[in-house]
């Protein structure tokens, strides 16, 4: 196709709920009555919320039309970098939704919920095995939950061994919920600069790690896409000194089936299972964030565990050094199903190849865009590439104009302005499904971009301009805050 | 593979760009010593069709309606869905998007989010709300942090009656900071010892449940003055949020932040997750709060859109000084819950709220004739705590072979409370399904 | 909301199917292979159908985007005269869906299939009950379908009178269908001209109706939207020379509860579950449109029909004087099931509001656009209203350009140049599921459009601006067909 | 009421514009002996939740998989459809739109029809196919008609070996206008017995099925030579579409029309509809088809659209002169068969038709091995027809205690093969499913 993905066409402009409605309607079904109604105390009850009052019809409109004012994987590419948007399979939707697991109470009986516990038994295994762990735990709700549940493990690790320690190394290139996480444990973040070559140096993690030092957090791939190939010295450094090395799993979607991390020295991982396994994002979660230990955590594991006896699955509580709980019940199991789904429909090969093919589009972009977009880490990358606008100063163009005109060509744009160790970081990960006729024309539609910048710049500065609503005030949204109608 | 587009000369042709000879060469970066040798174990891939089967025969397993007759609730509540509701949330522009970063691309789900941050404020009885959390148990969590923030002080006092698992998580959280919780005991009719807090000192927060573990009604009010008298913050959680259907709400009896779980209004159970976290206090603590936040403003044609914002709370900004980790939240949740809220209006949650309270007065009537014993008689909700005579276990495993789970034991929470249970029953409770329950339990 | 509801937004260009894919990708999980291969001789088998070879994200991403370029009853008003575009309820997709139903091979033995077969019984009854006729058939599959079902009935009846008869009364308002239907089954249609008030005088069809005359298809109300008020009169006028009396009940949804065609002397008639009932559209179909009769024509039926036998039910093609088939098994089930639904959701209560519903917002349009627009028959009116262009002439602006302008506005246009008695008719049918501020908005919008006209025609003439493409070359459309790629 | 968005402020405002007092008032024009006095007499209305509850229970009493094997054919076939197909057809802009006649606003359902009438001419190795009809039986009737108003005869013959209910179909639509239908007999090969065309004249058309009722490939070629010779079109029929993903399209062997169902490309069985009625022909006879048609074009600035044309051949402009009286046909049904064909392609139809073919054999040669008799040696698709012994009918009984449904017995529609069933095996039976089949009739 000549012309751009990008186009424009009707949608409908659409009020906010509460500007609809019209008191008495109804959108629900009530319940037959078949009970004699016995009134609460007066001082009890209040007004009840003031809600709208809308049909069915009105809701459905509602929310079709604010729904065709946004973009997903499923309208197109959304090389969202550190993220991964690959394609959610349908069928996994179809296996969440069934009735035995949707209709399912957390604290049914063991007896009558053998089938989310198997699911969850084995899931928990082929985790373990993709990472090369010895053990899994599947509470935590998302990344960052993850890698606060990975603090944890680590804090316990060291109370047990009687000697605490107050700070715990993570680079400069890390994601800012590594530091947060690691805070939130009461560690104190050590920054570590990553080399000229993007990644960390062996000599840079000696210098700093000592007794006091919890571990070190590893991103690896790290977020400027590169394979932190010191990490297993690093790990030996890190290990020397009593400590413990935490990897941020975010980046597997780069090396499943190619490196398992507990054989190059990680003892704790978390993974997201709404990246590298498939599960779609829904706007912002929910997500899941599986942590992954060596048998010296496993102890420490959040509980109840699922346990196998003999035939039977049953839940275990049984774990004196566990750190207890991170969510009030088993973590998000209707996101499990789809990651579990997705490993079972694809098997080791697929993975593998999964993440072979998410490398070489990444590569492939990289190669491709390199002579377009300045490269400020010209080396092999693995599932992303980061750029910066660099090269786009002189026309006055900065990564935000050229991210919103990215839009108008009909594409979601990359994650810009992070790593921050990358000064107008434009990073782009296309993830494995998408097919080199769309890589292309992603390619082309960023080589026209930067051609747009030296010949017209408006455009890119006036850009968006196909979308539902032109940029935003995000300056006022921040100073007069509105987060409420 | 369906999911994987490359054919093998598309394959070769990227190959070549990328100036690799094969597959392996993409990888010249990972040293060999890090390259796992052999293949990944596990299971053979299987056909859509095999996954079907088997997926299928996992789900037959488990004991839902309407083959069995469930009386649990305790944090995870059966709820009608309407079908427009369900078929609303699997429009794929909504499921298959991220994080709105790029509002412009993303009024949808940014919309929706405001809507339901209003309409969760509205339901709290609060200003501002956040865009959602991981579940109730984090969301308490969160709550008690962000009040310790507030006050500068460690110590936080949180009521016995609010659910078990929920302090677990709070405690597992606490642990390594050396942040210290007391917990209030809980008088004979089931409501929260406030009494004690008289000779506390330096909190920063009390927290009580409302409806409690036991399914009690509060005195938020007289907790909130006694909190405020001691120069704490106020917090009141929650598990059944459709209470707030009845209820007076926790901010018109003093609540400073309200948080709970809001599985009831929309979300199927999944076994207890995905949830919702739900968040709320009063504006002067908005740039305290945990999270993302939506906000409204304008575009560079004066049109209305929504933003994130706020950001500067957060991880990817303030890093280790953020006021929370949380990233990825549970947002697609929080859609299915304004999309509930919507369908509902305020008729109907109001109507709704009575039937699920009616329904479980109804089943208490029938344990009280049964000669039954209601342990506290403190109003409640849709969930009551019953004392069954020793040996109730027999009676548990007879009912559950006939597909009715009657509801869960107290002793493993509550040690002394051995012989107690705790049921609910809601809207899709029939009477039919109680009458057979109560007449089980009688014979 | 002040703006028009309109707007425009990002949508995708998107090519046709077979400009994308690569050969040998797959968006199908081909079950796995567990016998032998038995290789059909070699002549017998062929090269295999020139598909393209797409992933199923190719596949999600293609109908995605093309389904955004599409405007249905969820996206807004669709105001379609004749049509009944009615809010189609969620509840009964899910109905439809379920495994019993959307899995069951129609040639079941009865005593394995007893839930369809007690759906389509119950059915029968309820539209029997409903029409006010002594029985009913399912299997006709659309409207189109029932009227020639029902002729086929009528001459049948005449043929076991003895009495072949070649003509039938067809009034000048009626839609399309009716004559073809009457000449498929062999009748010349016998047009007669409905009077000043666009109704049916008693007086035009005595003077046609003769013993020739096999009967009358009268649509009831009409599709000016009028009630055919001499329709009794005009129905002792048919039997009294042995004639029959037809009536196209595509316009039911005014009269549910309100008349029963059969207590007011028609024989046959047919309903469309696609309008009055609620089953979604399609896009075109599927639709379903039973036929219910008088006792007279019931032994005319086709086979098989529904029967009870004590508590089961069984299917019976053991009536001799039946017509046989007018479909391979029994008709639409799919949509049945949602109309029964509907129907059971209903109840009698609803159903009539309902109708008086509809009834109230097509008078509401009509007296509020009256002044606006020209109304040739100003006359309360049932379900819908029928204004024409003709106040426009004088801007030289057609009923087609206010019908593309709306879309800019946000709604779907009425039905337009139907029916053929009034020029330039705009036929307008909002139906009862448009609550009063979206009507209120249709009527804003059409008054702005009839305002632009005279300021700045060519707004109309260059509509519609909003959507993806503008209007398009009909003309060359059919003179040079392009049918496929 | 959900579906009914007024109130009575509305409902009296708007009747006050209206000019009457109540909403009786609205039907003035309707004489009062033409009204409904009391109520009409149907069940009080449900509830979403009772109706989930019946729906549920009619549903769980039929006879499907995985509970049952079901090895019927006959016309209507089950294929696995993909979960993707499923979601997208439900798209409410696809699920909730009218016929395209404002294209501007339908370029989604109009393109996917241009896209689907060109893989289905494809796949029918014709030259146009019409946007959908009813069913295979309407289908094949259209084609019959559309043959006699190009050949203007009266006079039609059939195969014998076509699905019986379309011949019922065909017949009941030729009963009033006196049109001929000579039916040829068969082969004890199982396949139609063309010679008595040779002394038959004035045919208008010759229709044959292939794979034809029996399962059994037809000589298409010959039949459609023989046709040729006597100046009549020769139509092909077909109720397994999927055949010809293997088979020689009735194109290449001389087809003028074609026609069949198209249930099997992607579209649950639904105990029979809605299903697809595909008709397709040469170019030269476009201006008789029946049916809608969607053609591509520009806009006016020259971009791709695309419109229903030529439609001066429908009954909304030629009335009473239509080439056809359909107006609604199955789109949504048409839309779910491209997106099918569409996921499986050139390489996966090819794959899933020799599956079919060779599951079927499996079956076949394993009732050969147990000693029964194959009737027809000629070869077959997915379907075949196997003699049994005397008092099989018991066997059937027990068969479907054991929740098998063995196939369709031919007695009813072929007096003379007592004892004949039609069985039919596609890629949704496993070789354990016809094991199972194979062990009881040993039994
Ligand atoms: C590298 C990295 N680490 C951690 C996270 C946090 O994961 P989550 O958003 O699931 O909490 C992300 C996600 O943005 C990430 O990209
Ligand atoms: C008055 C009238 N009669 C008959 C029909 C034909 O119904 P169908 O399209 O279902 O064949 C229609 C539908 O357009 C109609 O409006």
């Amino acid at each position: 196709m000549k012309e751009s993905i990008g186009a424009t066409g009707l949608i409908m402009n659409e009020p906010l709920l509460w500007e609809k409605g019209r008191e008495g309607r109804s959108g629900f079904s009530l319940p037959l009555r078949d009970v004699e109604s016995v009134p609460l105390d007066r001082e009890l009850r209040g007004e009840g919320p003031e809600f709208p009052d809308l049909s069915e019809v009105d809701v459905v409109r509602h929310y079709t039309r604010l729904s065709q004012w946004n973009f997903g994987v499923d309208t197109g590419m959304y090389p969202l970098g550190s993220c991964t948007m690959k394609y959610s399979p349908k069928t996994n939707e179809r296996q969440a939704n069934l009735p035995g697991f949707a209709g399912a109470h957390p604290m049914l009986p063991p007896s009558l919920s053998q089938g989310v516990l198997r699911m969850m038994f084995e899931f928990e295994q082929y985790l373990t095995e993709i990472t090369g762990m010895d053990a899994t735990t599947l509470q935590p709700a998302a990344g960052a939950h993850g890698e606060l549940t990975g603090m944890l493990l680590i804090h316990a690790f060291h109370k047990s061994k009687g000697s605490q320690r107050s700070k715990i190394i993570v680079p400069d290139t890390a994601h800012g919920t590594n530091p947060a996480s690691a805070a939130l444990c009461g560690y104190n973040p050590l920054p570590v600069k990553s080399n000229e070559q993007g990644i960390l140096s062996i000599e840079a993690i000696a210098e700093v790690m000592d007794e006091d030092t919890a571990g070190i957090m590893i991103t690896n791939p790290n977020t400027l896409g590169l394979f932190e190939k010191n990490s297993r010295k690093i790990a030996e450094i890190v290990h020397a000194k009593g400590g413990l090395v935490y990897c941020d799993g975010a980046n597997m979607n780069a090396v499943m089936g190619i490196v398992q991390m507990g054989k190059i020295g990680v003892d704790v991982m978390h993974l997201n299972l709404h990246k590298t396994f498939s599960t779609p994002h829904g706007g912002g979660g929910p997500g899941s964030g599986p942590v992954c230990v060596k048998r010296e955590l496993e102890p420490f594991l959040p509980v109840p565990r699922v346990v196998k006896e003999k035939e039977k699955y049953v839940l275990s509580g049984d774990y004196p050094e566990s750190i207890g709980k991170v969510a009030a019940f088993h973590g998000n199991v209707g996101v499990m199903i789809k990651a579990y789904s997705y490993i079972l429909s694809m098997g080791a090969k697929n993975l593998k190849k999964a993440s072979q093919l998410a490398v070489l589009n990444a590569n492939y972009i990289k190669e491709s865009l390199k002579g377009t977009l300045h490269l400020p880490y010209d080396r092999p990358c693995m599932h992303e590439c980061v750029f910066s606008d660099e090269d786009q100063k002189a026309d006055n163009v900065t990564t935000l104009d050229m991210a919103k005109r990215l839009m108008d060509h009909g594409f979601h744009p990359p994650t810009v302005y992070f790593p921050l160790v990358v000064h107008g970081a434009i990073m782009i990960e296309p993830t494995e499904t998408e097919s080199k006729e769309d890589i292309d024309q992603f390619i082309k539609a960023f080589k026209a971009i930067v051609s747009e910048a030296k010949q017209n710049p408006d455009l890119l500065h006036d850009a968006p301009k196909k979308c539902k609503v032109r940029r935003l005030d995000e300056v006022t949204a921040a100073r007069k805050p509105c987060l409420a109608g | 593979m369906l999911y994987l587009p490359h054919t093998s000369d598309e394959i070769s042709s990227m190959l070549q760009v990328a100036g690799v000879d094969d597959l392996d060469g993409l990888f010249s970066t990972v040293p060999d010593d890090c390259r796992l040798k052999g293949d990944l174990n596990l299971p053979e891939a299987l056909t859509e069709w095999e996954l079907n089967d088997h997926m299928e025969t996992l789900s037959r397993s488990m004991a839902v309606s309407p083959e069995y007759r469930v009386f649990l609730g305790a944090g995870s509540y059966e709820h009608y869905i309407p079908a427009s509701v369900s078929y609303l949330l699997s429009r794929s522009e909504f499921v298959t998007s991220y994080t709105p970063y790029q509002p412009e691309m993303s009024q949808g789900t940014l919309q929706a989010i405001y809507e339901y941050q209003t309409l969760a404020a509205r339901l709290m009885g609060m200003e501002i709300a956040t865009a959602s959390h991981y579940d109730g148990a984090t969301a308490l969590v969160e709550s008690l942090l962000m009040a310790i923030r507030i006050t500068k002080r460690k110590k936080v006092a949180v009521s016995s009656l609010i659910h078990p698992l929920y302090r677990q998580v709070v405690r597992t959280y606490f642990e390594p900071t050396g942040l210290e919780i007391v917990e209030l005991g809980y008088l004979e009719n089931g409501i929260t010892d406030i009494a004690g807090l008289d000779d506390m000192d330096d909190l920063a927060a009390v927290a009580i449940q409302s409806p409690n573990f036991f399914g009690c009604i509060e005195d938020l009010q007289a907790a909130g003055e006694k909190t405020h008298d001691k120069k704490a913050l106020f917090i009141a959680s929650f598990t059944e949020a459709l209470a707030y259907g009845l209820l007076k709400n926790p901010g018109a009896q003093g609540a400073d932040i309200v948080c709970g779980e809001g599985q009831s209004l929309g979300i199927p159970r999944s076994f207890g997750g995905p949830a919702l976290g739900m968040l709320a206090s009063r504006k002067k603590y908005m740039r305290s709060l945990p999270g993302r936040l939506v906000g409204k403003t304008k575009d560079l044609d004066g049109k209305r859109g929504f933003v994130l914002t706020l950001a500067t709370r957060e991880q990817h900004i303030r890093r280790e000084k953020a006021t929370s980790n949380i990233c990825t939240n549970n947002s697609l949740c929080a859609l299915a819950t304004v999309m509930y809220m919507a369908s509902l209006g305020s008729t109907g949650i109001r109507e709704l709220a009575d039937l699920n309270r009616d329904k479980a007065e109804y089943l208490k009537k029938g344990f009280k004739n049964a000669g039954y014993k209601i342990v506290f008689e403190t109003p409640t909700f849709n969930e009551f705590v019953v004392e069954f005579p020793n040996g109730f276990k027999a009676t548990c495993e007879r009912l559950m072979e006939k597909n009715i789970v009657p509801g869960l034991s107290l002793a493993p929470y509550y040690p002394e409370l051995t012989n107690h249970y705790l049921l609910c029953a809601t809207e899709t409770k029939s009477r039919d399904d109680m009458d057979a329950l109560l007449m089980e339990v009688q014979s």
